[in-house]
């Protein structure tokens, strides 16, 4: 059987993959993808834990899950808009670039 | 209402669709290779020559006149005129196309040959199966491919063929009474001729009927 | 009777029974993998099947709406035109434009296909016919069919056509926009039957009273949104009049412009399988499954019921396209944004207030004056707005 | 570890690495979206149906979606052509590793994480949808309006300023 | 640079970081695509899905038509003419025929103008239901208003076989008259036809009239307006659907049109509904003018004994025929130097004339936009390259 130890340890693989990701990329949409990335790894911590954990009855990490799922979209959503709206401005969406704050 | 003119319109194909089992307005497909439409007697595709009697050289009608290759639009017709003469159907001796090619590829149907030709010798043909893999043997017709009987004439064109039958047919009494009279004329100068002693030229017939234009 | 009865039974689970009886001589241990094998190939089997005869059932419906034939030249009554058409788009040439994305060119119509087969395995084709009976079999049907998204882009992307790329973007626009009211139409009978389980909500549909089932249909909110399930359906399968994303007259084939051979033919596939797939759904959520229409049928085998229904769904499917011109991009996102969302939306509390209303004759009046009304009111409200109508002419002298 | 979780291990790896690796943004957002399915699969695995479901739904049906619609307007010559070495590539992914193995590190030495799995635990979306409603009545309500200000947020943005000025 | 900021660079257009995260898209829409209408190409330049620019590029028929017709004799390119507006010879046939007889002043005996008439609008009437049904097409129905349409026109198609021996190509028409006569039964075969349209119209506008998708699709788009469309020359259907009351038939009162009492329709908006409706009015109107000219179609000849079918030599001069043809105004311009082939030939063809506003009415639509207005524009390539 698996064990909990699996999950966790590909759970922070995918977490660092994340942030290697959100560190290294200068796209702005794939630095975002970096860090729904990371969302996803904690996500995963959390319903690994919901299944291993002493009161599973209780589908507290399920629910920490769906609402992170939701947030996560939000997050997409109005996160992939500001990039649409700096590009437009900027006409470009590499981060090295976008390094003035006039607006 | 939203919605109307849609239903309407599904109403309308939906009663298409039950009438293309019932009506055969609605249904005025045919199928082609086993099914034909009646052949209009009107309808046109290529030129083909006519002849007369049995013998497709023998009876031809065209005289090479070329007045139908200048007339030509896309001036797909090639006539080369013959050397010696042969007589045609009113017995006159005509020169006659040594070379008659008609290319089928570069033809329009228009059926001004047909309009200009004073000897009804050209026509239009209904056969339209003409396709083939050759482009350029199959489609230049000549001589003896584009010869069609009178009778073959009058079977697919009824109403025309026989006009120009009975015109002919006049032309040709009105010929045979003037040869008759020519005849009779001859023969009265002949027994003048034998009464005088006289050796006389042979009178060559008369012009046939001619030009209609 | 009692004979009668068992026999009728038994051809009703002829299906279930063979596969058993054909399991049980396997070992144990590999039982479950070759039942799933099975039912995948009955499915796969089955529905291709039916991809072919759709297609034919298409082309002469058409043909017939169009004083034409249709097909009827191979085979008797063309029956064997599909087959034509498979072996052709088998040898032909399998062109890929030089500047594509090979990998993503290739997996685009494996990954649509794939997707579309995988929305069956919840849906319930005969009683006890269901590959999986999942808790939230509902959700995973409608969480694959937004793979289908994936697939066009990767289709419109890879081509490096204008055409295609222009394509793509319409489909996913389209799909994206449509699949809101989709789920939200759906949702009411989730409300209504307390399950995501498709198998629960047949189940809870195949009952009679008198001699007429409970079909979520025959309510007035089932019908609305079963109503906007098949509007919101014909757009996700990309049916005509919402055929945008491949409307030929515009942008030639749409996403698929650059596709030959048998990826063309995997694309139809695709798509004529997803919409299957819909319907389907539509008639396990509104149309009671495989539940025979009048408790006197129910002897007929329940499997027939289902593609009865599917037959008759595809038919109007047909009908629709045989006669609708085709919506522009705006008109397509307005009626998804302006009609379709808020009577969704709308139906949603009809459905919360027919669940509080005692049964009874009000209820009937209450949720059909709140269906009606605002559907005529939204309706030619987005007329008059449009300022669209019928112009009379006049003539000079 | 059984096999399948290694497959889909794999599988979920090979996507968010290749997702963070390749060159082609659009390459990337599809190897994410494989990435996200393993992930969604991890989660059925675990006995999640609903969240697994949701998981496919939201991520690769709308946000890798939106990230492919962002990148196609983002779409020029200059950002397409990144150059792949970047000043501070060694170093985020340095700084990557480390995290990754202090993490581990933290993992394997704790007891709590060695312990097997439990028999399984129902999670019926009847469960989940009492729990929503019950226990988690207010969360809920607050996603809500997070949402809707999100939806309305993100059109208010993303909408074309030459638009508004006409 | 890529094609669209190139494009973008050639038209001179906003620069790009003005116009937003819209980029621009050139797409060639012809001459190999589904909705041109023959070899007609459109470069158009979009914002998306909008139009921004919008290039016609035809010339892919052209045949030197005028060319030919002047080392040709006069009635030699007579066939020649069946070829330019291919869905309706027998106008065409008639509009150079009248150009002829204006040039050699030929009168024209009383049945073969009746003939004239009836063939002339039982041409419009299948020009008018084809195009109708290619409009359909464009906007996506699946070809059921076509294949209606096209079952309607093949019962005229046979029409004009019985009479002229061919469907399209005709040559029918003669100077000084037509080619042949009625042939027996033809007249009541075309009173049944003729009778049996208004039952075909009433189908057609109750499967397409009152579609809101139809209305929908048409209504505002493409707008011609009045004056637009007076300074483009535009005529035919589509100047009466802006409003321009503008009919040869009434103008010139060429022909015999006076006897026939007739309507013309006008519309108010200049959108593709009206021009479409109009047609659709025009071909009830059309019906109208067949009944009564096969009601008074009187017996005599039907040519002009003088005229000579070979040698015909007309004295120099010049002369332009025109008539309304089912696509709008079609006029023969020639120049006669005596010799028997015209010195100058010129066609007037209104396919062409109606294209040229084709930017002016797609500029700021959508590519979905685009083929319907060049659909309901009516044109035939054959005409607009010749």
């Amino acid at each position: 059987m698996n064990s909990l130890q699996s999950y966790l340890l590909l759970s922070s693989l995918l977490f660092s993959i994340g942030l290697a990701g959100a560190l290294t990329r200068r796209n702005a949409i794939l630095v975002l993808i970096g860090i729904e990335l990371m969302l996803n790894a904690a996500n995963l911590n959390f319903i690994a834990f919901w299944r291993y954990g002493p009161a599973p009855e209780v589908l507290t990490g399920i629910m920490f899950t769906i609402f992170s799922i939701s947030i996560a979209a939000a997050e997409a959503a109005v996160g992939l808009s500001i990039i649409l709206a700096a590009y437009r401005h900027s006409r470009t969406t590499d981060l090295d670039q976008m390094n003035s704050l006039k607006g | 209402m939203v919605g109307e003119g849609i239903l309407k319109g599904l109403a309308e194909t939906a009663r298409n669709f039950f009438g293309s089992y019932v009506s055969k307005d609605r249904l005025t497909t045919v199928q082609y290779p086993e099914q034909r439409e009646p052949q209009i007697e009107a309808t046109r595709d290529f030129p083909f020559l006519v002849y007369d009697g049995a013998d497709w050289q023998q009876g031809m009608r065209c005289v090479a006149c070329q007045i139908c290759e200048k007339e030509c639009p896309p001036k797909c017709i090639f006539i080369e005129k013959s050397k010696d003469k042969k007589p045609d159907a009113f017995g006159k001796m005509q020169i006659y196309p040594a070379t008659f090619n008609i290319d089928i590829s570069v033809c329009m149907s228009c059926q001004i040959c047909v309009e200009v030709c004073p000897f009804d010798a050209i026509k239009m043909d209904v056969e339209y199966h003409q396709s083939s893999d050759d482009r350029f043997g199959a489609l230049l017709l000549n001589k003896q491919r584009l010869s069609k009987s009178n009778e073959y004439y009058n079977a697919i064109h009824p109403t025309e063929a026989s006009a120009v039958d009975a015109q002919r047919a006049e032309e040709l009494a009105k010929l045979e009474a003037k040869a008759k009279a020519a005849a009779e004329v001859k023969a009265a100068a002949e027994a003048k001729a034998a009464a005088d002693a006289n050796p006389a030229l042979n009178a060559s017939p008369q012009q046939p009927a001619g030009d209609p234009q | 009777m009692t004979h009668l009865a068992l026999m009728t039974q038994h051809l009703d689970q002829i299906f279930v029974l063979t596969s058993h009886w054909l399991l049980s001589y396997l070992p144990i241990a590999l039982q479950p993998l070759c039942s799933a094998i099975l039912s995948v190939a009955a499915i796969i089997i089955a529905f291709a099947t039916l991809f072919a005869l759709t297609t034919l059932l298409e082309r002469k419906g058409l043909g017939r709406m169009q004083n034409r034939y249709g097909p009827n030249r191979v085979g008797p009554c063309g029956l064997f035109q599909p087959l034509a058409d498979g072996v052709k788009s088998l040898t032909k040439e399998d062109i890929v434009p030089i500047r594509a994305d090979r990998a993503v060119h290739f997996m685009a119509p494996v990954l649509l296909v794939a997707a579309s087969f995988m929305g069956y395995a919840v849906l319930p084709i005969g009683r006890n016919m269901v590959m999986v009976d999942m808790n939230a079999g509902v959700l995973f049907f409608f969480a694959i069919g937004s793979l289908m998204e994936l697939a066009v882009f990767m289709a419109g992307w890879s081509s490096r056509s204008k055409y295609s790329l222009l394509g793509a973007m319409r489909a996913i626009a389209q799909m994206i926009s449509y699949e809101v009211p989709l789920v939200l139409a759906s949702v009411v009978v989730l409300m209504q039957a307390g399950s995501l389980s498709t198998v629960a909500i047949v189940n809870m549909q195949a009952t009679y009273s008198g001699i007429w089932p409970h079909w979520f249909v025959f309510t007035p909110w089932g019908f609305a949104g079963f109503a906007l399930f098949m509007i919101a359906a014909t757009a996700e399968s990309n049916r005509s009049p919402f055929d945008l994303p491949e409307g030929e007259s515009e942008i030639i084939a749409g996403y698929y412009t650059e596709y030959s051979g048998f990826k063309f033919a995997l694309f139809f596939l695709g798509e004529y399988i997803g919409m299957f797939a819909t319907s389907g759904m539509a008639i396990t959520l509104f149309l009671g499954g495989w539940s025979a229409p009048f408790s006197f049928l129910t002897w007929i085998p329940s499997y027939f019921w289902f593609f009865a229904k599917l037959l008759t769904i595809i038919s109007v499917f047909i009908w629709i396209r045989g006669t609708l011109p085709r919506l522009r991009m705006d008109q397509l996102m307005n009626l998804a944004w302006q009609f379709m969302l808020p009577m969704t939306l709308l139906n949603l509390l009809t459905t919360g207030i027919w669940h509080f209303m005692l049964p009874g004759f009000l209820r009937w009046i209450v949720c059909s004056t709140m269906v009606i009304v605002p559907c005529i009111l939204l309706g030619s409200g987005l007329k008059y707005k449009k300022k669209f109508q019928i112009r009379t002419y006049h003539f000079s002298q | 570890m059984t096999t399948s979780f290694m497959i889909l291990a794999v599988l979920t790896v090979a996507g968010t690495a290749a997702a963070m690796g390749l060159r082609n943004a659009v390459h990337c957002v599809l190897a994410l979206a494989l990435g996200f399915a393993g992930i969604a699969m991890l989660y059925l695995q675990l006995g999640a149906q609903f969240v697994g479901f949701t998981q496919i739904l939201v991520y690769v049906g709308a946000v890798a979606i939106l990230a492919v619609f962002a990148i196609m307007m983002t779409h020029n010559d200059k950002s397409m052509a990144l150059p792949d070495s970047h000043s501070a590539w060694v170093a985020g992914c340095i700084v990557a590793v480390a995290v990754f193995a202090v993490l581990a590190r933290a993992i394997v030495s704790s007891s709590a994480s060695a312990q097997t799995q439990p028999p399984q635990p129902a999670a019926t979306v009847q469960q989940i949808g009492n729990a929503l409603m019950h226990r988690f009545v207010m969360p809920l309500e607050i996603m809500g309006l997070l949402l809707t200000a999100a939806l309305i947020g993100a059109v208010v943005i993303a909408m074309d300023r030459r638009e508004e000025m006409k | 640079m890529s094609t669209a900021t190139l494009a973008a660079a050639s038209l001179n257009l906003e620069p790009a970081n003005e116009s937003g995260m819209d980029q621009l898209l050139e797409i060639a829409m012809g001459p190999q695509h589904p909705s041109t209408h023959g070899v007609f190409r459109m470069n158009v330049v979009l914002d998306g899905e909008r139009v921004v620019r919008l290039k016609p590029v035809f010339g892919y028929l052209h045949r030197n038509h005028e060319k030919i017709a002047e080392n040709e004799t006069y009635l030699g390119s007579m066939p020649y003419t069946d070829r330019l507006d291919y869905m309706c010879p027998l106008t065409n046939n008639w509009a150079y025929a009248l150009a002829v007889e204006k040039l050699a002043g030929i009168q024209v005996p009383e049945r073969a103008e009746y003939l004239r008439v009836i063939t002339g609008e039982l041409t419009r009437l299948q020009n008018h239901t084809c195009l109708i049904g290619f409009l359909m097409q464009d906007m996506g129905a699946s070809g059921t208003p076509l294949m209606y349409a096209f079952r309607q026109r093949e019962i005229i198609l046979d029409l004009f076989e019985a009479l002229t021996g061919a469907r399209m190509m005709c040559n029918y028409m003669r100077f000084g008259g037509c080619r042949v006569d009625l042939p027996a039964g033809w007249l009541d075969q075309a009173k049944k036809v003729v009778a049996g349209f208004p039952r075909f119209l009433d189908e057609y506008e109750s499967l397409l009239v009152s579609n809101e998708i139809l209305m929908d699709r048409t209504q505002d788009v493409g707008v011609l307006s009045k004056e637009l469309a007076i300074s483009a020359g535009i005529s035919g259907p589509m100047a009466r659907a802006s409003g321009v009351d503008y009919d040869i038939r009434k103008v010139d009162h060429y022909s015999i049109y006076d006897r026939f009492a007739f309507r013309v329709p006008l519309g108010s908006h200049g959108d593709v509904y009206d021009r479409f409706m109009i047609r659709l009015l025009e071909m009830r109107e059309s019906v109208n003018i067949l009944q009564q000219a096969m009601r008074d179609i009187p017996e005599g000849p039907i040519v002009d004994p003088k005229t000579k079918i070979r040698g015909f030599r007309p004295k120099p001069g010049e002369a332009y025929g025109r008539i309304e043809g089912p696509k709008g105004e079609l006029g023969f311009y020639l120049v006669s130097d005596g010799s028997p082939n015209p010195y100058r030939y010129r066609v007037r063809p209104p396919s062409l004339i109606n294209l040229t506003i084709l930017e002016d009415l797609c500029l700021g639509r959508n590519v979905a936009d685009i083929v319907v207005i060049l659909g309901s524009i009516d044109i035939v390539m054959g005409e607009v390259d010749r």
